[in-house]
């Protein structure tokens, strides 16, 4: 039992060995932060880089004559007869216009007229339909507008798609983007920000393009209203009632047991369960944000309760004791002291679940919000009630489409990431600065 | 709950994007809601399809494989009486491979000999023993075996186990050298002949075709299993393999001249045609020749227009119950 | 008519609860000392009274209604619903305010209001249970009747054909949950609390502040991008330097990649919550173990570790509950095989993946291929039920209270 | 004082403000209470002493049923206030701990600040009408638990930011804020040095006027001093209870004796 | 033992354990300590004094760098032990903390077994070489803590389950096992009854012979029983400082004086 070193300047053998060891127990820390961070950057890296070009698109600037002979034959300025003109129509009218442009520009070129008329969005002719029928004094005039480019030529202009590329692309040529440059030289054609990629709604399979986040977006916010107001009370209100009041006995073990046991359900099957439920059994709106919402809630309730039924349990008794001996109620000892000093784990509890919920697809999958959504779903309608309207979601939006065909439909994928996890930062601000302050040893 | 506005479609993943080509034109043109165009799977949306009638069950099932007598009973059991059937046109699929690689020119045999899980030599079954394309044919190139086709959940699974496997069985005489040997047991001959190898060589892809296409880049010896409009849009990325000769495209499979290809379908819930605005105009419009001609949006996608499609339009028109209900 | 109902039972709410303390007030006679209870519950209780009696019988009501809606018999009439539900909130509202006297100990009414809507919220999590087992119950009972349930539980063969005549053995997919989800949970552990270790012992406060939510950024990222990132980065460096030069096989999808990958995705999971848990334990017990000499890391080890493990456990567990959910990850990262092999590097697939795709498919949805989903998704429930009582009981030894 | 001491005590003891019978505590299997009656008389200040480890906290803790809050712990017995069984299913531990004020044996402040610590209990029992009545309540017990002058300028401070002693005095001046009818005090004292003791000690010799107020203490000197009554406890059996002068002076047991006398611990 | 005292306490003055310079501790912005300079010898017994709030545990806690965990904690000024720097980069204060041991105010044991409680320190330094090793040192130091025979049939249950006064001597315990060379106490016998601080006070008697012990008490006669040396804080400042005799019988400084006699607290 020698007593241990004399000095506290050298050290012996032993401490020598122990404060190696301590370095390795923080270097193994300090990795394990290393490899999370590591992840998280090669992740964001790839999503960021893919994810960009989506923020940008490429436009074409056009004069469009609107012959009344075409648009409004019995030049009624009727909507009726005027919306009989389908976007056909108005497609033939916006290749005319590129190709009168190309004229007047004199800018020569191979390409076939049909190839020149590819270089325009499919979304475009339903956009100048809209706007002319909107603004029926423009029959007879000109339009200027600023088209959405097809998106193999957007996709030259981000770098996505090359000349070499082009050679053996069925959908363009490399013609198609040299025309395109001089189209850009001549400042007919522009890349700028995207406000569409956040506002507009999905687009088929053949508009990569015009694709848009709205609708998605709107449900997403519609779904995460719902799960913060049902599943953050109903969490911690559950898990106050098992930790602090339910008598220890069986069923309570059971109840402890079986929210685990949610917690491992796999996330289709509370898609099976709403489906069953909130739409046969209730009757509520297949689609619906409210059903998803309500089915996202189920699903993370369990990770909510459990995190918050740690929290609660790391709070020293002595607190409940000091509260108690003052006539506090147990009630009141849990929300006034014991609540307080949890938080932080309920908070956390918080950002998992919300996390989990917000990128969530397969539940969404039975109960029909894995969809193609093209009108905004409004938050309250008389037919629909609240939150009724069919919807699509974030997540969904990225699963959709990673799936799809076109290439243009990956970075858009990758933009949709990017707006997802923007969106998760901005719901779990508020969280992770109120569990800022509520962290505090004692 | 109240009754909808906007028409509910779910069901085939295959469907979905020319379902969604369509709903967005109607969208556009008409008056109505953009219909709601779901995905989740042939099975899923006929399942839905045939819970019952109402508000919240849909009113249009997407499939990419005829409905089956036991969910007509299904459905009728659960009040849904009343269907339309609809083909939309032809499912083209095709055999691609990485661009930078070598190109390939199949027939059924080469893949029958290339997948199936034994073959039969001398007598006996044996493992399959073909690990690189040149064993099977020393035509095809010096290029190890690799094929991602279609896990069990696909229809496309089923059309290439029929019209590539079996065939190619039949072709190379297998078949009969298989009757042989199990004593003539034509149902077990058909499903040996049908039955893949688990060895690595063939990988089944549970996901859809960006992951087949993923998984070939990440590995350019595969061969990938796609659907012709998947290819078409990917040109710059995949080559793709004549079979027996034949280049897949629309007009070679509407002709009948490429053998593997599928018939899509939607099916119509007749109950909800007047109760549901709009319904009536999309499923008109959908088979429109505007829409579903040999020169329109579907075809340009990649869709095979049918060749009978007006018989289509004037079912859709008359209502044209299936199974005579 | 239908959303005024909502403010009409609030408005009687609010109108109770301002007269039940005006009552309770009046009868202090300025003393609120002479009062069982403060007026401030005595409000409190009223409202409820009001609110929770009307929430819960339109519930009720509402549930009968569709009952008998399913029946297609019309058990209550549309418009009965409302007044019922009316007149039990004017009964509240009543009975509050006149029980609202000096000796009525309000602040126990008020709390049983509060504690029924804690056990209300507690059932919630027990309904669930029940609606997915009653849910996949049906479809898994049709099943077993067109499948042998011994061929099922005990078969080792899975290979579902269009057919007919498929082989729906669930023990590859078993042993593939099993599998994958321990690789998950051999990287998300350890790294996730010495994660969590790092953050809270020896991070300053400003690193912990930022790497904390950074690090839950990793649970907020689809899954779908994390299977591709198994698909197109990690599985062909799997193969490329570990499978092929081994020889275990040439294949970029292995339990190996989706278990890596899913254990990533899992850090946030076991970092974050064991660090609460961690940040839990007193001061005080630090304290102790380092006046004695101990090291940071002896300290943590030895006291800090042992104290937080309840938390650390719940941690531990619910990451392993999320691996064995995922579906993403392991189809894009494990492929679709389903293997029994010992072999980390060859691919292999989950329940939930086959229950997702079976589901997702274009198989007959009355067959046997399809309806397996559910007899699946039920199973898989009775197993990790069964996981859990064993947490549970581990748990349970190891569980010690600390002051 | 001898003289008002026998008054006090022939008053209390016609008016017994807490009687056990047979009480009787285990922690899971093992007994740390065994089968103790008591009464305790209002107006009156009692004193347990006995050595460490023989069960006066855990007897303390069963007159205000915290012991409830002990998964472990079972009490058997009957524990009478004011002649009401507080087992009795019909009575509510919270009005009971009103009642019966506590200050336990490790001081344990809330996280919160100063003021809070002490508002606390006032403001749930409603003991004030506005914030100012607050604050003198706050005043008036940090006052007499003799810590006003050391944190009057902090009073937003953590209470948790104190030290040992002030801890403990803060414990005392939460307990008495919520004013009630019985004090128990587990070593209130302990971590106190002469002066703050005497204070408190004053405060206990004001509070029996009209309140109840049963100490644990390990100094026979503070017993004698402030108690009328003392209890001596010994491996969770209550060995001797009587008039302080007497179990100081004439113990009746020779484990007493022992104990006082400094042969047995 | 007048004599003893005196020739220890003339060898104690040839060799200064710990000397501390000009020390200053502030929480935040207020000063806990102020400029205190003091030199403690070995082989002594040092009693801290002083009342409440004082600034007693603060200095003490400087003297093994236990502020270093609390992140408000400002120690500026020079401590040296056995004539090196503590503050020293070099010096690593794991080590200084196995040389300088310390009994906290608030016993806090740790959520293990008792027998776990006291085995740890030992484990950690590799003080034993077998088990039964340890399980002696165990049994000795809750031997010297006078706890052995509450406690040793219940060596596995959780040391959290003692009661106030075997949570402090378990503390103890856990403390003397590791043997150090210096031993700060913090009010150790504060919880506990007379037998039992007689105990304590014979093991700090016993620890002086090879130990430098410094002890934080608020009884003056314990101060007086068992220190050599003195030190009176007030408000922070060391106020006086020197033989306890001295302190007791003839303060120097007024402020003493008070304190003792009982004038200001
Ligand atoms: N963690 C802390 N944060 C802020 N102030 C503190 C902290 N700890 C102690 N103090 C303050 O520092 C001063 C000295 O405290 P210290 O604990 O050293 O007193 P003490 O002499 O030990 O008193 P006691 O005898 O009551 O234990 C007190 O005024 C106290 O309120
Ligand atoms: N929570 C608990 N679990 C198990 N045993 C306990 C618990 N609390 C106390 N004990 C045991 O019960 C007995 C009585 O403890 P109690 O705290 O009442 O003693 P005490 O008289 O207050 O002693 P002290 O003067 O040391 O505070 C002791 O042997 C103790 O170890
Ligand atoms: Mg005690
Ligand atoms: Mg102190």
């Amino acid at each position: 039992m020698t007593p241990p070193a004399h000095s506290l300047l050298k050290s012996d053998d032993r401490t020598r060995r122990r404060r190696a060891s301590e370095a390795r127990f923080r270097a193994c820390g300090l990795a394990a932060i290393g490899i999370a961070a590591l992840a998280l950057a090669v992740l964001l890296t790839s999503v960021l880089a893919n994810g960009a070009g989506a923020f940008r698109q490429t436009y074409i600037k056009l004069q469009i004559p609107l012959p009344e002979a075409s648009l409004d034959k019995a030049g009624q300025r009727d909507p009726a007869a005027m919306a009989k003109v389908s976007t056909f129509g108005y497609a033939a009218l916006l290749h005319a216009a590129l190709l009168d442009r190309i004229a007047a520009l004199q800018i020569e070129t191979e390409l076939a007229d049909q190839d020149v008329a590819a270089m325009i969005s499919k979304e475009a002719a339903a956009t100048l339909r809209d706007h002319v029928l909107a603004n029926p004094h423009l029959i007879g005039g000109m339009a200027a507008m600023d088209v959405l480019a097809a998106g193999r030529i957007d996709g030259y202009f981000k770098g996505r798609v090359t000349l070499k590329s082009a050679a053996m692309d069925g959908n363009t040529s490399p013609q198609a983007l040299q025309l395109a440059r001089k189209l850009a030289d001549a400042d007919v054609i522009e890349t700028r920000f995207n406000w569409r990629f956040l506002t507009a709604p999905d687009a088929s399979d053949q508009r990569p393009e015009a694709a848009g986040l709205g609708v998605a977006m709107l449900g997403s916010l519609y779904m995460m209203l719902v799960v913060l107001a049902l599943a953050l009370p109903v969490g911690v209100a559950a898990s106050i009632y098992l930790e602090e009041f339910a008598p220890r006995s069986r069923i309570s073990d059971l109840i402890e047991v079986n929210i685990s046991n949610l917690a491992a359900v796999p996330s289709i099957v509370f898609g099976i369960l709403g489906l069953a439920v909130f739409i046969n059994f209730a009757g509520m709106r297949q689609s619906s944000p409210l059903v998803g919402g309500l089915v996202l809630t189920l699903m993370t309730l369990p990770t909510i309760i459990i995190s918050t039924r740690a929290a609660l349990k790391s709070v020293p008794p002595s607190i409940r004791d000091a509260a108690l001996a003052l006539g506090a109620s147990r009630m009141q000892a849990v929300f006034h002291h014991v609540l307080p000093l949890a938080a932080p784990g309920i908070l956390t509890g918080t950002i998992l679940g919300l996390a989990q919920a917000l990128g969530e697809t397969a539940p969404l999958l039975l109960i029909g919000m894995v969809a193609f959504v093209r009108d905004y779903p409004v938050a309250y309608s008389d037919t629909a009630g609240l939150f009724g309207d069919a919807a699509t979601a974030l997540p969904v939006q990225v699963f959709n489409w990673t799936q799809r065909a076109d290439p243009g439909f990956a970075e858009r994928a990758s933009g949709a990431i990017i707006t997802l996890l923007v969106f998760l930062a901005v719901m779990n601000t508020a969280a992770i600065l109120l569990r800022r302050r509520f962290e505090r040893r004692w | 709950a109240a009754a909808r506005d906007n028409v509910q479609v779910a069901g085939s993943s295959t469907v979905l994007p020319y379902a969604a080509i369509v709903a967005e034109a109607f969208g556009e043109n008409f008056d109505y809601p953009t219909p709601v165009i779901e995905s989740g799977g042939s099975s899923a949306g006929l399942k839905r399809f045939c819970s019952g009638v109402g508000a919240n069950t849909i009113d249009i099932a997407n499939s990419s494989r005829a409905i089956k007598p036991p969910e007509m009973k299904i459905c009728a059991e659960n009040g849904v009486t009343g269907i339309v059937e609809v083909r939309i046109g032809y499912d083209g699929i095709v055999f691609a491979s990485d661009i930078n690689g070598n190109s390939f020119a199949f027939t059924p045999a080469d893949w029958y000999l290339a997948l199936a899980a034994d073959l039969p030599v001398d007598g006996a079954m044996i493992a399959n023993p073909n690990t690189n394309w040149n064993m099977i044919d020393t035509d095809l190139p010096d290029q190890s075996i690799k094929a991602f086709i279609p896990g069990t959940k696909h229809g496309t699974r089923e059309v290439f186990e029929e019209k590539v496997l079996l065939q190619g069985c039949k072709d190379s005489g297998a078949m009969g050298a298989i009757l042989q040997i199990n004593g003539a047991d034509e149902k077990a001959a058909e499903a040996a002949c049908m039955a893949v190898r688990t060895d690595g060589l063939s990988v089944d892809i549970d996901g859809d075709y960006t992951e087949t296409l993923a998984r070939i880049e990440a590995d350019p010896n595969g061969i990938g299993v796609f659907g012709l409009s998947f290819y078409e849009n990917n040109t710059d990325r995949l080559q793709v393999a004549t079979m027996s000769g034949v280049l897949p495209g629309t007009a070679s499979i509407a002709a009948g001249d490429y053998p593997v290809s599928r018939p899509l379908y939607f099916y119509i819930k007749a109950a909800h045609l007047d109760e549901i605005p709009g319904l009536q105009e999309f499923t008109q419009f959908f088979v429109s020749d505007e829409i579903a001609g040999p020169d329109g949006p579907l075809a340009e996608y990649g869709l095979v227009s049918d060749p009978q499609l007006t018989a289509t339009q004037d079912a859709v028109s008359n209502r044209a119950l299936l199974g005579g209900m | 008519m239908a959303p005024s109902l909502p403010a009409l039972v609030i408005g009687l709410a609010v109108l109770a609860s301002f007269a039940a303390q005006m009552r309770a007030r009046a009868a202090s006679g300025g003393d609120l000392r002479n009062l069982a209870s403060l007026p401030g519950p005595h409000g409190a209780n009223a409202f409820l009274s009001v609110l929770v009696p009307a929430i819960a019988s339109y519930a009720a009501l509402s549930l009968v209604r569709l009952i008998g809606d399913r029946q297609g018999v019309e058990l209550l009439s549309a418009h009965s619903v409302p007044v019922a539900v009316l007149v039990v909130a004017a009964l509240g509202c009543g009975g509050a305010i006149s029980v609202s006297t000096a000796r009525f100990r309000a602040r126990a009414a008020f709390e049983w209001w509060i504690k029924s809507l804690l056990i209300a919220a507690a059932a919630v999590a027990v309904l669930t249970t029940l609606g997915i087992v009653l849910s996949m119950l049906f479809e898994a009972v049709q099943f077993f009747q067109q499948y042998h349930w011994r061929d099922f539980f005990l078969s080792s063969k899975w290979s579902p054909n269009f057919r007919g005549n498929s082989a729906l053995g669930i023990l590859p997919l078993l042993w593939g949950t099993l599998y994958i989800s321990f690789i998950a949970l051999l990287l998300a552990v350890p790294v996730g609390l010495f994660a969590a270790i790092y953050l809270s012992e020896y991070a300053g406060r400003r690193m912990r502040n930022v790497a904390k939510p950074l690090i839950e950024i990793l649970a907020g990222i689809p899954t779908i991008v994390y299977g591709l990132f198994a698909l197109t980065t990690i599985g062909p460096v799997l193969r490329d330097y570990f499978a092929q030069p081994l020889g275990l096989g040439d294949s970029a999808s292995s339990v190996m990649t989706a278990g890596l990958v899913m254990g990533i995705m899992l850090i946030p999971f076991v970092s974050s919550l064991s660090d609460d848990a961690i940040n839990a334990v007193p001061q005080a017990m630090r304290d102790g173990s380092y006046a004695l000499g101990a090291t940071r890391s002896e300290t943590i080890r030895q006291v800090v570790i042992p104290a937080a493990l309840p938390g650390i456990m719940g941690a531990a567990l619910l990451a392993a509950s999320r691996a064995i959910g995922e579906t993403m990850i392991v189809v894009l990262g494990a492929g679709a095989a389903a293997r029994l092999s010992l072999n980390p590097l060859e691919a292999m697939t989950t329940i939930t993946v086959k229950i997702v795709s079976q589901l997702t498919g274009d198989t007959d949805f009355a067959s046997p291929e399809t309806l397996v989903a559910f007899a699946l998704g039920l199973t898989l429930f009775v197993f990790t039920l069964g996981l859990n009582v064993l947490a549970l009981m581990i748990v349970r030894k190891y569980r010690e209270r600390y002051e | 004082m001898k003289d008002i001491d026998v008054i006090e005590r022939s008053r209390a003891g016609a008016r017994q403000k807490i009687s056990a019978r047979n009480v009787q505590v285990r922690y899971g299997h093992t007994a740390a209470i065994k089968n103790v009656s008591v009464d305790i008389a209002a107006d009156t200040v009692t004193a347990f002493i006995g050595p460490s480890g023989c069960g006066k906290s855990t007897f303390l803790r069963c007159l205000n049923r915290m012991n409830d809050t002990i998964d472990t712990c079972r009490v058997t017995g009957e524990i009478r206030i004011d002649d009401e069984d507080i087992h009795d299913p019909k009575v509510d531990p919270v009005q009971l701990r009103a009642k019966v004020g506590m200050v336990f044996q490790k001081p344990n402040p809330f996280a919160k600040s100063i003021y809070d610590n002490v508002a606390y209990g006032p403001k749930i029992h409603g003991l004030a009408r506005t914030k100012a009545e607050l604050g003198d309540i706050v005043k008036v017990a940090l006052e007499k638990a003799a810590l006003w002058d050391e944190v009057k300028d902090r009073l937003d401070s953590p209470g948790t930011g104190l030290s040992g002693g002030q801890q403990q005095r803060l414990c005392i001046a939460r307990a008495i804020a919520t004013a009630p009818q019985v004090l128990l005090m587990d070593e209130p004292c302990s971590a106190l040095d002469p002066i703050a003791t005497a204070q408190i000690e004053e405060l206990i010799h004001d509070l029996r006027r009209n309140y109840c107020v049963v100490i644990v203490t390990h100094s026979m000197q503070q017993a004698a001093r402030i108690s009328q009554k003392t209890a001596f406890f010994h491996l969770g059996s209550l060995v001797e209870y009587g008039d302080t002068d007497q179990v100081f002076t004439a113990p009746r047991d020779s484990r007493t004796e022992s104990y006082i006398t400094g042969r047995i611990g």
